[in-house]
């Protein structure tokens, strides 16, 4: 199937809110490919971080909050720190998060961590996954 | 009182439809001053300006006051003619009544008393203007070209073949620039040297033309027409008349370094020729790596020298000139790979820039055009070619396009392709940038018969992983992240102003854009000159360019200094600011408002004077001046305040 | 209807040029104001505006280059700084703001030279002419383009 | 030199060791860290949504009684916590608009711990004065490591050390402006006043996996042995770091380790401050290293270090 590229989706509400909650600006990225590159998880995402940018762009937000990748990154700011443009991506997989949660999706919950884990995982560790991947 | 003429068109219709002329002519008739009133219906054809020539002769005009098109259209029409008659050309006037009034209202009534409110407030500024005739400056018709690339080279000698007097000022030892390092060069795959050479021997021999390597120019005075330049030549340590490039002294040199021409992948003895063709072809004694000239420590050189051309006594020279105008071709150096710390930061041998590539692919570099690795001279079977290497990268570097990168790397892809035929080449690139006549073909040639692979993206990071480099890229196109181990990498890095060039263009008091390039006069209009009269740009100093752009525009820059040359006189729009000494309280504020460095504080009678050379009639000092001590010729303030009372009706 | 006396004052490389397009152009618009041509929009003191409005100007414009485009360098940013500083003291005249526009108009802008013609000439007519009370402590009056930027 | 001191959860916990180890350490360079009364947890993670300001209470709180307390500097020990406060505390310095909104949000507050009887704050609005530090930090700018090498006893002379930096502590670049975040030199320099050598490798700024050790445990797994098998590739004896997160990845996870890479051999890590109390002379049985997986201590014996 063709995916349909219009006004309604480069200049939705999607876009706009993505714009919104992360404080950055998506047209900024000039799809150079840079954070992927050096993203630690990028080979187990299935959308790459550029990619999520561009799907942003053009308004995909179905394809996007349907993905892994949203739930993967780490937060490392790796391609933040190198991104020429200064786009800071993590913020943006943090709205889409929190989009893909509020549309009822709920990742990850303390009852999925194993007893063994939270046993000796540091407070932090919980502390953040948490936060990062639950409501 | 003046005596003064009003000619009221009616073109064609154009103005007459919507304006009574003579309901025009007849108002002002009567006004104050005006002894003469008529209309015409055409009043730029060959009768309407013999009518006003015949009209000033006739009834002894002071000034005239033509009421029609626009200025920009026919004002020096008007002015020309009002000259053949004896009248001074600043005692004609128009007042724009077609475009600014027929064309754009269309109430008869109203457009006509708009139009006589336009034509008495021109009288009212008529009525004070004052006769001046254009300053006319001489000229020294001599140029001074900075820098001795390509662009410096070219401009150079476009002007001297003209006929006038050049002087050519180059920082290092030898003309060529950056162009004489290359190997070959794109689209075309000529060498480069060869056709570099017999241009850098032509300044060398030229009649008309001085050179100055190993020079600088450290100050710049005076004005267009009529610089006064200060030039430093630094000290070789060998006299340029009587070295022979006989190399004599190379083989007794003690001392080994290594050369800035080979980018530090050859060396050269603390006395050298930076490269076998070098213009001129004259030693130079690095006093730096030199054992040791104060005190004496060696004197090997001195011995063998058969000239007797080594002195090492010799100091630094203040060069004067006088000069009429100067172009500036100081060219580009490339960002320092230290500062691109995810790629190695320059501290790893084998990652390395397109200068040194050049250098290696070059028959007459370090390894004869054999391509070998900098850290073990092994023959790089899979070599990873990274563009835009600080370019567009506003976060961190340069946040414009170098421009040339996207053709060199295509062109150091091939050669490499040529050397070693078992090789492997890849190209990371963000967009590949083809625009100049043959480069697309040149890129078509490269990615589909050279097995050259291209790779969509940014590399992220290089690093040493054990024997070889690793190169995290990723390649958009397919989505994937990649990865190559390579044995050697060439960074596309980006260029940036010459080193030292922010200094002499504040020198110079040349503005720069916000990367410290020149800026040009007009984007599209004036490409080549500098917002300062008498300075023009050519080359990479502009911006990043390659050589057949860099040729047309250093050919561009020259042909404005040989018409500049070419007039009698330089002339100068006389409506430039003035000072009443008596009025001034040399305050200074105007010197700060003037864009030109026109105005002058004279400490001795603490007054500022206007040096209407540099003044180029902005206005913006009399707007600035509180005690109304400076105007402007023929817009003073007086004139505004009769033309504003006038347009109000008064 | 009232009838504001507008002095513009123009200068030479750009909103004049630009004026002179929307006459070849051939737009229409409101006669009220006339123009004193200049050479740059920095030449403007001031103490012009203060006589045109002291000769019974209703309202004074003035045409620059835009940013970065001025003929002489920077020009037009002086002017934008004294022409921002003297709104205030015209305000302490008692004129309203509106009645001083400093608009950037390049040589191809003719439609916006002539809209603004006819906008700035309406913005004229609501402020109604400069009464003798306005002169001390009179209200806002219209919003100028550069209010909105500032 | 007295500077208060925030510790964070983790720190009183499960990596205690690197709190005991780092306050004894600074007992011995005469630095008194003095425990901040009243602290929570910072959050743990720096809140990235720009719109979920709630979650920049937490931090902003605990900056805001450093200035009441009338100090000006804060001295962290965690990456995570070092992460969160200062982001902070910047964006409180340049933001009016969250500025201000967290300061009202607090003056609620102050009231409702009035009413509880705890405490009352002065109400005065906090500015982002406050400059955090991390525990590394503290030692090059406040102390110097010149004076670390002074006082170092007993030199790692022979201990090959990779220093291991992760993510929070230098990115993102221009907020932690820390160290060059590609090409950092605080740790290197760090070993070098205790007299280790520095084993450089290319993964110390890469991620160790993070939080994914917990949801997708085979992630970080993958990435730490990657990072243990660099150092040791490099020539590494041991690895350097700072963060718990990271020490929980590429330590603790260690166990698991053989059953997924066959041949894997254990790699002692340190925290940096263990590091330092041994260069210090503290009693080595006094430094936690039985809470690690890979026992460190056989390495320190033939390095006659223990
Ligand atoms: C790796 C690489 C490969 C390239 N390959 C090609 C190619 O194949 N084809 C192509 O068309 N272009 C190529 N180019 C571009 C080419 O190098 C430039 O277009 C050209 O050199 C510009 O010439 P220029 O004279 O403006 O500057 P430069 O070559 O930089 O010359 C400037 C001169 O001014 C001197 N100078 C600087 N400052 C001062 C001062 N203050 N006082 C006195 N003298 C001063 C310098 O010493 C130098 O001699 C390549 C560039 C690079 C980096
Ligand atoms: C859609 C478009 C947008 C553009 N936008 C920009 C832009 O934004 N900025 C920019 O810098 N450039 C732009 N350009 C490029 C710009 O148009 C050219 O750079 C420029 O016009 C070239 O000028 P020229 O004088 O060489 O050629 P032309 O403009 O083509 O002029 C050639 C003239 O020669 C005449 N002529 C042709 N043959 C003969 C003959 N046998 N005898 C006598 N006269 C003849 C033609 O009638 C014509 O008047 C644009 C081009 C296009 C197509
Ligand atoms: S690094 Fe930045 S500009 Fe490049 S693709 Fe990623 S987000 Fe876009
Ligand atoms: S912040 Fe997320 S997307 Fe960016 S490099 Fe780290 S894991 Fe990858
Ligand atoms: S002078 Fe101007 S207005 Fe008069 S006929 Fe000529 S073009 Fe028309
Ligand atoms: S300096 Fe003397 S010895 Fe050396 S090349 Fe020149 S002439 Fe020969
Ligand atoms: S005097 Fe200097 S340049 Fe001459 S041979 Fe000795 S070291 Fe070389
Ligand atoms: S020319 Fe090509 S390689 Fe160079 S900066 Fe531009 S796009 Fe990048
Ligand atoms: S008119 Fe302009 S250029 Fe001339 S002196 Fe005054 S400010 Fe300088
Ligand atoms: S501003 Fe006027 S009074 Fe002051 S120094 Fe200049 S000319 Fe003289």
């Amino acid at each position: 199937m063709r995916t349909e590229i219009s006004a309604r989706k480069v200049k939705g509400e999607f876009l706009h809110q993505v714009e919104e909650l992360s404080g950055q600006s998506v047209w900024a990225c000039y799809q150079c490919g840079c954070c992927s590159s050096g993203c630690p998880i990028a080979e187990e995402m299935d959308l790459l971080p550029n990619q999520v940018i561009r799907y942003v762009q053009l308004g995909m937000e179905e394809e996007l909050l349907a993905s892994k990748t949203i739930w993967l990154c780490v937060s490392c700011f790796q391609c933040f720190a190198r991104c020429p443009r200064g786009i800071d991506i993590s913020k943006i997989m943090d709205a889409l998060r929190q989009m893909a949660m509020a549309g009822g999706v709920d990742r990850f919950g303390p009852g999925e961590i194993p007893s063994a884990e939270l046993a000796r995982a540091p407070q932090q560790a919980l502390v953040t996954v948490v936060r990062k991947l639950g409501a | 009182m003046k005596r003064i003429g009003v000619f009221v068109c009616g073109c064609g219709i154009n103005i007459a439809k919507t304006v009574d002329v003579k309901k025009v002519v007849e108002e002002i008739g009567h006004y104050p001053g005006v002894v003469y009133a008529t209309d015409y219906q055409y009043m730029c054809s060959d009768p309407g300006q013999k009518m006003i020539q015949e009209a000033i002769e006739r009834e002894h005009l002071d000034g005239i006051i033509v009421a029609a098109c626009s200025p920009t259209l026919h004002e020096f029409t008007f002015r020309r003619a009002s000259e053949a008659v004896g009248l001074n050309p600043y005692q004609c006037e128009i007042a724009n009544i077609r475009e600014q009034c027929s064309w754009v209202h269309q109430d008869k009534e109203i457009a006509t008393a708009k139009a006589i409110k336009i034509t008495k407030s021109i009288i009212e500024k008529e009525r004070l203007n004052d006769s001046l005739s254009p300053i006319s400056v001489f000229m020294t018709r001599r140029a001074l070209v900075i820098g001795g690339g390509i662009a410096g080279i070219q401009a150079a000698l476009d002007i001297a073949d003209s006929g006038y007097e050049v002087i050519l000022v180059e920082k290092e030892p030898s003309i060529g620039g950056h162009m004489a390092q290359l190997s070959e060069t794109f689209p075309t795959l000529d060498c480069s040297q060869c056709i570099l050479t017999p241009k850098m021997v032509e300044i060398s021999h030229h009649p008309k033309i001085k050179l100055l390597a190993y020079s600088e120019v450290v100050n710049v005075g005076g004005y267009v027409g009529n610089f006064n330049v200060k030039i430093l030549k630094k000290p070789r340590y060998v006299k340029e008349d009587l070295c022979n490039n006989c190399g004599e002294c190379f083989k007794v040199c003690p001392v080994v370094v290594p050369n800035e021409f080979e980018r530090g992948l050859g060396s050269r003895y603390a006395i050298y020729i930076p490269f076998p063709q070098a213009v001129p072809s004259i030693c130079t004694i690095d006093a730096d790596a030199c054992l040791g000239l104060f005190p004496l420590a060696c004197n090997k050189c001195k011995e063998v020298c058969e000239p007797n051309a080594v002195d090492y006594d010799m100091k630094p020279e203040i060069i004067e000139e006088t000069v009429g105008a100067i172009v500036v071709a100081t060219g580009y150096d490339l960002l320092p790979s230290e500062e691109l710390k995810e790629y190695g930061n320059g501290r790893n041998p084998d990652i390395i820039d397109g200068l040194h590539f050049e250098r290696l692919l070059s028959a007459s570099g370090p390894t004869q055009g054999v391509i070998r690795r900098p850290s073990d001279g092994k023959v790089p079977k899979e070599v990873v070619f990274v563009q835009c290497a600080g370019s567009r990268d506003p976060e961190k570097h340069l946040p414009y396009c170098s421009k040339f990168c996207c053709m060199y790397t295509a062109k150091h892809a091939l050669l490499y392709k040529h050397r070693v035929p078992d090789g492997q080449p890849y190209i990371f690139y963000i967009d590949v940038r083809t625009a100049g006549k043959g480069y697309e073909e040149f890129y078509h040639r490269v990615s589909e018969q050279e097995g050259v692979v291209y790779l969509r993206g940014k590399v992220s990071k290089i690093f040493q992983d054990g024997d070889g480099l690793m190169v995290w890229g990723v390649d958009t196109l397919t989505g994937k992240k990649v990865e190559i181990t390579a044995d050697m990498v060439v960074l596309a890095t980006g260029a940036v102003p010459a080193e030292g060039s922010k200094k002499l263009f504040a020198n110079l008091k040349l503005a720069c854009d916000e990367n410290g390039f020149l800026s040009e006069a007009h984007p599209k209009l004036r490409p080549v000159e500098s917002l300062t009269p008498g300075f023009f740009l050519a080359g990479a100093a502009q911006g990043p360019r390659d050589i057949p752009e860099t040729v047309a525009q250093a050919g561009g820059a020259a042909s404005k200094v040989i018409g500049m040359f070419s007039q009698e006189m330089l002339l100068h729009d006389p409506i430039v600011a003035v000072v009443d000494e008596n009025l001034c309280s040399g305050c200074k504020i105007c010197i700060s408002a003037c864009p030109y460095d026109a105005r002058e504080f004279d400490e001795e009678k603490n007054i500022v004077r206007v040096n209407e050379l540099l003044c180029e009639g902005c206005g913006a000092c009399v707007a600035a001046c509180p005690s109304g001590a400076t105007q402007q010729q023929n817009i003073t303030d007086d004139q505004i305040r009769e033309m504003v009372k006038v347009v109000l009706g008064e | 209807m009232f009838e504001p006396k507008i002095v513009c004052f123009l200068c030479k490389w750009c909103t004049y040029a630009g004026a002179d397009l929307a006459g070849t152009s051939r737009l229409e618009y409101a006669p009220n104001g006339v123009n004193i041509r200049i050479m740059c929009s920095s030449r403007v003191d001031p103490e012009h505006i203060l006589w045109a409005f002291d000769r019974g100007a209703d309202g004074v414009f003035v045409g620059g280059c835009h940013p970065g485009d001025c003929h002489y360098q920077d020009g037009n940013y002086k002017t934008l700084r004294r022409i921002e500083l003297f709104q205030r003291v015209l305000k302490q005249f008692g004129l309203e703001n509106g009645r001083l526009r400093l608009e950037w108009v390049s040589a191809a802008e003719g439609r916006k030279f002539a809209q603004l013609m006819d906008e700035f000439t309406e913005q004229i007519r609501a402020l109604g002419p400069i009464k003798l009370g306005s002169r001390k402590g009179g209200q806002d009056g219209g919003s100028t383009k550069k209010e909105e930027t500032s | 030199m007295k500077l208060p001191y925030y510790p964070g959860c983790t720190l009183k916990d499960r990596t205690s060791q690197l709190e005991t180890t780092a306050l004894a350490c600074a007992e011995k360079l005469d630095v008194q860290l003095e425990e901040m009364p009243n602290w929570t947890c910072c959050g743990g993670v720096y809140p990235v949504s720009e719109t979920k300001i709630v979650n920049l209470v937490a931090p902003f709180r605990i900056l805001k009684e450093v200035q009441e307390a009338g100090d000006d500097k804060l001295v962290t020990i965690c990456d995570f916590c070092y992460n969160v406060l200062k982001r902070t505390n910047l964006i409180i310095r340049e933001d009016s608009v969250k500025r201000t909104r967290l300061n009202l949000f607090l003056s609620d507050d102050d009231r409702r711990w009035a009413a509880s009887g705890r405490r009352v704050g002065e109400g005065q609005e906090y500015d982002g004065g406050v400059k955090v530090l991390h525990y590394l930090e503290m030692l090059r700018d406040e102390l110097g490591f010149e004076a670390v090498a002074a006082a170092v006893s007993k030199p790692l002379e022979d201990l090959k050390i990779a220093p291991y930096y992760g993510c929070n502590l230098l990115r993102p670049p221009l907020e932690m402006d820390l160290d060059d975040p590609e090409d950092p030199r605080i740790m290197e320099d760090f070993l070098g006043s205790m007299g280790a050598q520095v084993v450089e490798f290319p993964y110390r700024i890469e991620c160790c996996g993070s939080f994914l050790s917990l949801s997708s445990p085979q992630i970080a797994r993958r990435l730490c042995h990657t990072i243990l098998e660099s150092a040791r590739k490099n020539g590494a004896d041991a690895i350097m770091l700072s963060c718990p997160m990271c020490f929980y990845n590429l330590e603790q996870k260690q166990s698991e380790f053989a059953r997924h890479f066959p041949g894997f051999r254990p790699m002692p890590v340190f925290f940096f401050s263990q590091l330092l109390a041994l260069a210090l002379g503290l009693d080595p049985a006094s430094l936690g290293f039985e809470r690690n997986f890979a026992d460190p201590v056989p390495l320190l014996k033939e390095k006659h270090l223990v």
